[in-house]
């Protein structure tokens, strides 16, 4: 007669003891029962993910990202900041000419970019309405930020909103026309604020958050502005043109699990999860995002972060570039 | 004092776009003149389990009225629970219902602040009021239950607000949504209800096309009226014809009482059509 | 103000807390305290270890979402160092309060910035570290820490360490990491435009920096001769030193 | 969050019997502060105050911003004193204690409402554009008497701060940067002081100065006075407590004033001396320094 | 007794020949210092690493931090409240109370057992301490039944010292091994006084003269934040005795 043995159907394991759990069906069992992630994926498996964009009508450029059980919806929403209103504002002196650095300078201080992310909607029981953005959201909207002007994919002179006066002669308003008979005064910015909404969560935030934000400006069409005289205000017409975006960054994200839970580090076997799932990031504290843009032909590093363990060395953050290259090929596909 | 846990904007205002045309009354293009029979609500699609990991989930979406600039409705909920209360707070013999409900910043024309504001909080609380109709709340002793609806689209038109100036229409048709959306959540949750609650609205409109003669309409889309009388928002039970919750907005002569319950039973009727999506939705999910 | 060449620190400079340190470096000036093991909160309490609470506080103005994500970096590094779990469900509290930063006598800065500042990662790193020796709290480690900017001179690339803020400002990317006095890569944190190749340089710089006499495993010493930039300090040693003055001041009686 | 420990009964009884044989713990007559030092930092409005194992530092920051709508010809001025776990594991941010909204009372009550700053030179722009001049204090240390200790700082640091000049052409505003102009002090009226007295005994007939974090946690009742070395008093706070004699409050003021007068002499020494040092060096220096790095 | 001594950070390799071994008795790891299976030995602080060949024991040498309770430590406490069959005392701010059972004091019972009002302070020794449960206290030698000295502390005063001092001054040749004298250089003034040293940083000083236990109060203070050698020290007691006549 068998041995009456205990066994739990997964979601209990999983509750009653997680790192055994992900630990058990990461070691290979046998040919029948193969080693993989609680989630059926391969360790170095990312979750397949799908954009879909401008389905908000209330915003200038919108795009809705799955990816696995997480959703997130990213909205730009363009306003204009007549220069009056910046209190530091300060003219370019007709000598100092238009640098790289002097532009991303002015896109940071009249802070013409807003990016804010959401978590208190209930897209995880952790994260319940009612209370100030955790440390988590905080953390989150700041990469984002940061990335937004570190990568400088939104260019200021995209944001600008020119006062034209013609020499002589009425000619219809073009926005980029560059005619020399024509004097420009720079009467205001637009800022647009990008706020990111999470319907549910499931782990790796920051990765499908940076994707929504990229997928929505890409989306994401200006009004033609002009300076009306009479009015004494920035008036816009109906036509709009798409904001210009530079590159394309994708962030790639993986976590690291320790096979001892409270063990030394360094001590027993480590697993690199890419694209790690809530319990995976529970069970983790070691995690690496690489932003990496390939569109230029060659992979350029926009962004490494690395922090909470000492797995991860030289050579596989090495090693991770390629993945992230791989990465940057599925979703730029995703894109289209 | 600007929100230190947030990344804020520029410490000047910024104004949304205006329009060169929207100042004359001519290019105000209306919106072609309702369509759908009178007593018939838009196409209404419902999902549950949106998100995994909550209790319950569902997504609730109405369609766009044909033009551009005009928004449906788009709605997400999670319920969270039942689960224990705090050891702080008091003794409850029955389950605590906590609704949040939430614009996101971009849902309406005019971008939203995230500190929640008094629509959003007259919203949370009808949408509590229709619930606890609707749950047997004694089956939870000492438990509570977040109910959280994301606004991600409200139904809402550019041009109206500045036809009629008031909201109060729009935030009708959302709330009758969020109570429609929330019953699915709560049955995604298997949180025992004594019927299956949903959220109807119907107004009292006068169209210039029928000469100025007032109807009632159920589901309306105000930028496809001329002028809203009055409407009324009713969270129904339909088994035991019951309304947990009603919402009536506008003015009437206070002698037309007739007019008044028709109004009513309008309102019904539109719940009763919701519910019919509800309960086929839940079917899929549950069959 | 000439922002100092070498760093300097002075320990145990709070009489009142556990433990403290006043560190400053490259323009920072940074006190940092430390208090525990105490009681922890509740929310806080960990059944099998002890809980590193880390707040920084910025010189001026109110601490805003960029000194969470600095909380958030630092706390997940220090966690690392300090044997947590010799104290289960109490506290270690370190408290990081920047009393100055560099300043660019070339733009007005706004108070409030929401874009990281990677620049000032080392300096807080560094304080709270020395902090937690003179608070005596069990570590697994040391840790010590660079920043190192690619900038690029009219074509050619060369790297800076401890760049000035001007040269944050138009450096083409900027690099933060982090060894274990074991030699481990701690922590690394890098951002704007680079290659795996030029990563692969600033990695040995700023392993020369921070390991050199624990390690000097002949980390590539040419290509840090022909590199004309300034090759920083040798943190690890200053580490050394400084806690040498205070063993000596501490057992004088011996 | 951890509270602060009671001092033990032994304590207690002790130190009021030393007190009533005119003895303090550290030897300190009643009337006696613990040695004052002050140290300006390398940047401008910075001043980092010592008061025995005391210490403060306050940080003075000024931007351009929108002023208050329902006042557009006033600059923006704001004192923050919020309390870190760094004075003690007992306070908590975001979560002010009653030590905390006391000592910005009083900070604020004396420096900022006796009008100390000019705060419509603040203005640039009416209804547009004025400064926003800030200071921050950051209490480092607390073994008693936050409030005289950060009253100096506070005053010592916007005495010693430099905002970025600005000039109006054509209606246009320019603020320069350090660079291009010499920053220019703050229009400053007056300078207050905080002094502050601790009772003891049935009657609060013992009274002490600038007494130590031991000695405070026993007193009755205490009393902070703030004037200028003029004699003008700004606010005199005698919140709760024990009840004590009018006579022996003058009394107070009076040494009070004495006191005033040392911080006043005190501090424009110090100021006058960092003025020396930074004239040697100069912003010529400043520069060449910024730019051989 | 035969120690070498050097520095040492957390995480340094020890020079194994260092390390004391004997043929019989095993080696003992003090304060400072953990174990590494299988056989790594790693400082977790800095301070002087001292081996004692003699005791085959290696410990380091540190002074500062917050006072973490051990087994057998002479430790003031001060009562908070008192619960069923227990007072709870606080060893040092804001950690968890230790507890003291009401009847571990000499000769204890339900009716005799002393009364301790909230504030009141002990001179306890920690009859248990590991990091998984808070501390307990015993006024009393589970032994001899003795106080030997353990028992509330009643009138005098009670000053915070440094760790390391109160370590010192608890050695059985404080003047030879600890380098402190001021105590016994007081009382050599003449000044009648007692003392109880508590391994938690904290001295009681107890005298009929109330000027005696402020002298004696500044006296240890001075000694140990200045860090005065003996010669200091005997400087620093003319000097407050002269103050004091």
């Amino acid at each position: 007669m068998a041995q009456p043995t205990l066994t739990f159907p997964r979601p209990v394991f999983a509750k009653l003891s997680p790192h055994p759990f992900l630990l058990r069906s990461l070691c290979p069992q046998s040919e029948s029962d193969p080693a993989g992630r609680t989630n059926g994926r391969a360790p170095r498996e990312a979750r397949s993910i799908n954009i879909h964009t401008s389905s908000l009508s209330h915003a200038h450029g919108s795009a809705v990202i799955r990816t696995g059980d997480t959703t997130v919806i990213c909205g730009v929403r363009a306003e204009v900041l007549p220069v009056a209103s910046i209190p530091q504002f300060r003219p370019r002196a007709a000598f100092e000419e238009e640098t790289e650095t002097s532009k991303r300078a002015e896109l940071k201080n009249y802070d013409l970019l807003v990016p804010n992310i959401e978590l208190a909607t209930g897209c995880a029981p952790q994260f319940l309405p009612g209370v100030p953005p955790t440390a988590l959201a905080q953390t989150l909207s700041t990469r984002v930020y940061s990335l937004l002007h570190g990568s400088g994919m939104v260019d200021v002179e995209d944001l600008r909103i020119w006062k034209r006066q013609k020499k002589e002669g009425e000619m219809e308003v073009d926005e980029d026309g560059e005619e020399e008979r024509e004097e420009q005064e720079l009467v205001g910015y637009w800022v647009l604020y990008v706020d990111l909404l999470f319907v549910s969560f499931d782990g790796n935030p920051f990765d499908a958050a940076w994707t929504a934000v990229v997928a929505a400006l890409k989306d994401t069409k200006l009004p033609v502005a002009r300076w009306d005289t009479e009015r004494e205000a920035v008036v816009c017409s109906r036509e709009s043109r798409p904001l210009k975006v530079r590159g394309l960054p994708v962030a790639c994200s993986a976590a690291v699990f320790l096979e001892k839970e409270y063990g030394e580090p360094g001590e027993g076997r480590h697993w690199i999860l890419l694209d790690p799932d809530r319990l995976e990031e529970t069970l983790c504290r070691e995690v690496i995002t690489m932003v990496v843009d390939c569109s230029s032909g060659e992979t350029r590093i926009r962004a490494i972060e690395k922090q909470g363990g000492t797995v991860v060395g030289r050579e596989l953050l090495r090693g991770f570039a390629g993945v992230a290259e791989q990465r940057w090929k599925e979703v730029s596909k995703a894109m289209q | 004092m600007a929100d230190r846990r947030r990344i804020n904007g520029p410490p000047g205002a910024t104004i949304p776009p205006i329009y060169e045309d929207a100042s004359d009354k001519s290019v105000v293009t209306r919106q072609p003149p309702r369509s759908r029979p009178a007593n018939a609500i838009r196409q209404t699609y419902l999902k549950t389990g949106v998100t995994p990991s909550a209790s319950g989930s569902a997504y609730l979406e109405v369609e766009m009225a044909g033009k551009p600039g005009v928004s449906g409705l788009k709605l997400s909920c999670t319920v969270h629970g039942p689960r224990s209360l705090p050891r702080s707070s008091l003794f409850s013999p029955h389950i605590i219902l906590s609704t949040h409900v939430k614009f996101a910043p971009f849902a309406t024309k005019q971008r939203r602040g995230y500190l929640r504001d008094p629509t959003e909080r007259d919203l949370g609380s009808h949408l509590e009021a229709a619930l606890r109709g609707a749950i047997i709340a004694d089956r939870w002793p000492k438990s509570g239950v977040d109910i959280i609806v994301s606004i991600i689209e409200g139904d809402q038109d550019r041009e109206t607000s500045r036809q009629q100036g008031d909201e109060a229409w729009d935030m009708m048709n959302t709330l009758s949504g969020c109570i429609t959306v929330a019953s699915a959540a709560l049955a995604d949750a298997g949180i025992d209800c004594v019927d299956t609650v949903a959220g109807g609205v119907a107004a009292l409109v006068r169209d210039d096309a029928d000469n100025g003669k007032p109807k009632i309409v159920i589901d309306p889309v105000p930028s496809e009226h001329d002028k809203i009388e009055a409407a009324c928002c009713v969270a129904y039970l339909p088994t035991r014809d019951e309304i947990t919750n009603l919402w009536f907005k506008g003015d009437m002569p206070d002698d037309d009482m007739a007019t008044y319950m028709e109004l009513v039973q309008q309102g019904i009727q539109a719940s009763k059509h919701a519910n019919r999506v509800l309960v086929q939705c839940i079917g899929e999910t549950v069959g | 103000m000439p922002a100092t060449r070498e760093p300097e620190a002075d320990l145990s400079v709070l009489p009142k807390a556990d433990g403290s340190a006043r560190y400053s470096y490259a323009g920072y000036t940074v006190t940092g305290s430390v208090n525990g093991p105490i009681e922890a909160q509740r929310r806080d309490e960990h059944a099998y270890e002890a809980h590193v609470d880390v707040i920084v506080r910025p010189a001026a103005g109110v601490g805003g979402t960029r000194e969470r994500h600095l909380e958030t970096t630092l706390q997940s590094s220090l966690t690392q160092l300090i044997l947590v779990k010799n104290f289960p469900r109490s506290l270690i509290q370190i408290v990081l309060q920047v009393e100055s930063a560099p300043e660019n006598d070339y733009v007005n800065t706004k108070l409030v910035q929401a874009s990281l500042n990677f620049a000032i990662i080392p300096a807080l790193l560094q304080t709270a570290v020395l902090a937690l020796l003179s608070a005596a709290v069990p570590m697994r480690a040391t840790a010590t820490s660079a920043i190192v900017a690619v900038v690029s001179q009219d074509g050619a690339s060369e790297l800076v360490a401890d760049p000035s803020p001007r040269e944050v400002e138009a450096a083409q990317s900027v690099h933060v990491l982090a060894f274990t006095s074991q030699d481990e890569l701690l922590l690394a944190e890098s951002e704007g435009d680079f290659t795996v190749k030029e990563w692969d340089d600033v990695y040995d710089t700023a392993k020369r920096i921070c390991c050199q006499s624990g390690a000097t495993k002949g980390e590539s010493i040419e290509m840090v001769l022909d590199e004309k930039g300034d090759n920083g300090p040798d943190m690890r040693q200053f580490l050394r030193s400084t806690l040498e003055t205070k063993v000596v001041a501490d057992l004088y009686w011996k | 969050m951890p509270r602060e420990a009671e001092p033990s009964l032994n304590e207690r009884q002790f130190v009021l019997q030393a007190l009533t044989e005119n003895l303090r713990l550290d030897g300190r007559e009643f009337d006696k502060y613990r040695p004052l030092e002050l140290t300006f930092g390398d940047e401008y409005g910075v001043a980092d105050v010592t008061l025995g194992k005391t210490r403060v530092l306050a940080k003075t920051s000024a931007e351009v911003t929108v002023p208050y709508v329902d006042r557009p010809l006033d600059g923006i001025f704001t004192i923050a004193t919020e309390l870190s776990p760094m004075t003690s594991p007992a306070f908590e941010l975001n979560r002010p204690t009653e030590t905390e909204v006391l000592l910005s009372r009083l900070i604020e009550k004396t420096v900022r409402r006796s009008g100390a700053m000019d705060t419509e030179s603040l203005c640039l722009v009416a209804g547009q554009k004025c400064w926003s001049v800030r200071v921050d204090v950051h209490v480092l240390s607390h073994d008693g008497n936050l409030t005289d200790a950060a009253c100096f700082a506070v005053v010592a640091a916007l005495r010693h701060f430099r905002k970025p000049d600005t000039s109006m052409e054509g209606g246009v505003l320019t603020v320069y940067t350090p660079a291009e102009r010499e920053p220019v002090p703050l229009s400053w009226l007056h300078s207050p002081f905080c002094v502050t007295w601790s009772f003891y005994g049935e009657e609060g007939e013992i009274a002490l100065l600038d007494a130590s974090w031991s000695e405070e946690q026993i007193r009755v009742g205490s009393c902070t006075i703030s004037l200028n070395r003029h004699g003008e008093i700004c606010q005199i706070a005698k919140l709760g407590g024990t009840p004590v004699e009018a006579v022996a409050l003058l009394q107070c003021t009076n040494v009070a004033l004495t006191k005033v007068k040392e911080f006043s002499t005190f501090l424009d020494k110090k100021l006058a001396e960092d003025a020396k040092r930074r004239d040697k060096g100069g912003l010529m220096a400043e520069l060449s320094a910024e730019n051989d790095r | 007794m035969t120690t070498e001594s050097l520095l040492v950070l957390p995480g340094d390799e020890i020079d194994p020949s260092l390390i004391p071994t004997h043929k019989k008795n095993p080696l003992r790891l003090g304060p400072g210092l953990r174990h590494v299976p299988p056989n790594h030995i790693l400082p977790t602080v800095a301070g002087q690493l001292v081996a004692d060949h003699r005791k085959t024991s290696l410990y380091v040498e540190y002074n500062g931090g917050r006072y973490i309770p051990s087994v057998s430590d002479l430790v003031i406490g001060q009562v908070t409240r008192s619960a069923a069959d227990l007072y709870y005392v606080n060893l040092n701010p804001y950690t968890p109370n230790a507890s003291l059972p009401h009847l571990a004091f000499e000769g204890a019972t339900k009716k005799t057992r002393p009364q301790l009002a909230p504030g009141a302070l002990v001179y306890a020794r920690i009859s248990l301490a590991n990091r998984h449960m808070d501390p307990e206290l015993e006024c009393v030698s589970a032994t001899t039944g003795k106080a030997e000295g353990l028992g509330p502390l009643t009138g005098g005063m009670i000053f915070d010292i440094s760790l390391g001092l109160a370590r010192r001054l608890l050695m059985a040749r404080s003047r030879e091994a600890g380098g402190i004298a001021v105590l016994e250089l007081l009382g050599a003034e003449g000044l009648a006084f007692e003392t109880a040293v508590g391994r938690n940083g904290k001295v009681w000083v107890g005298s009929e003269n109330t000027k005696t236990v402020v002298l004696v109060g500044r006296a240890l203070k001075e000694t140990d934040e200045k860090g005065l050698d003996v010669e200091q020290q005997k400087k620093l007691v003319q000097k407050l005795i002269k103050q004091m006549r």
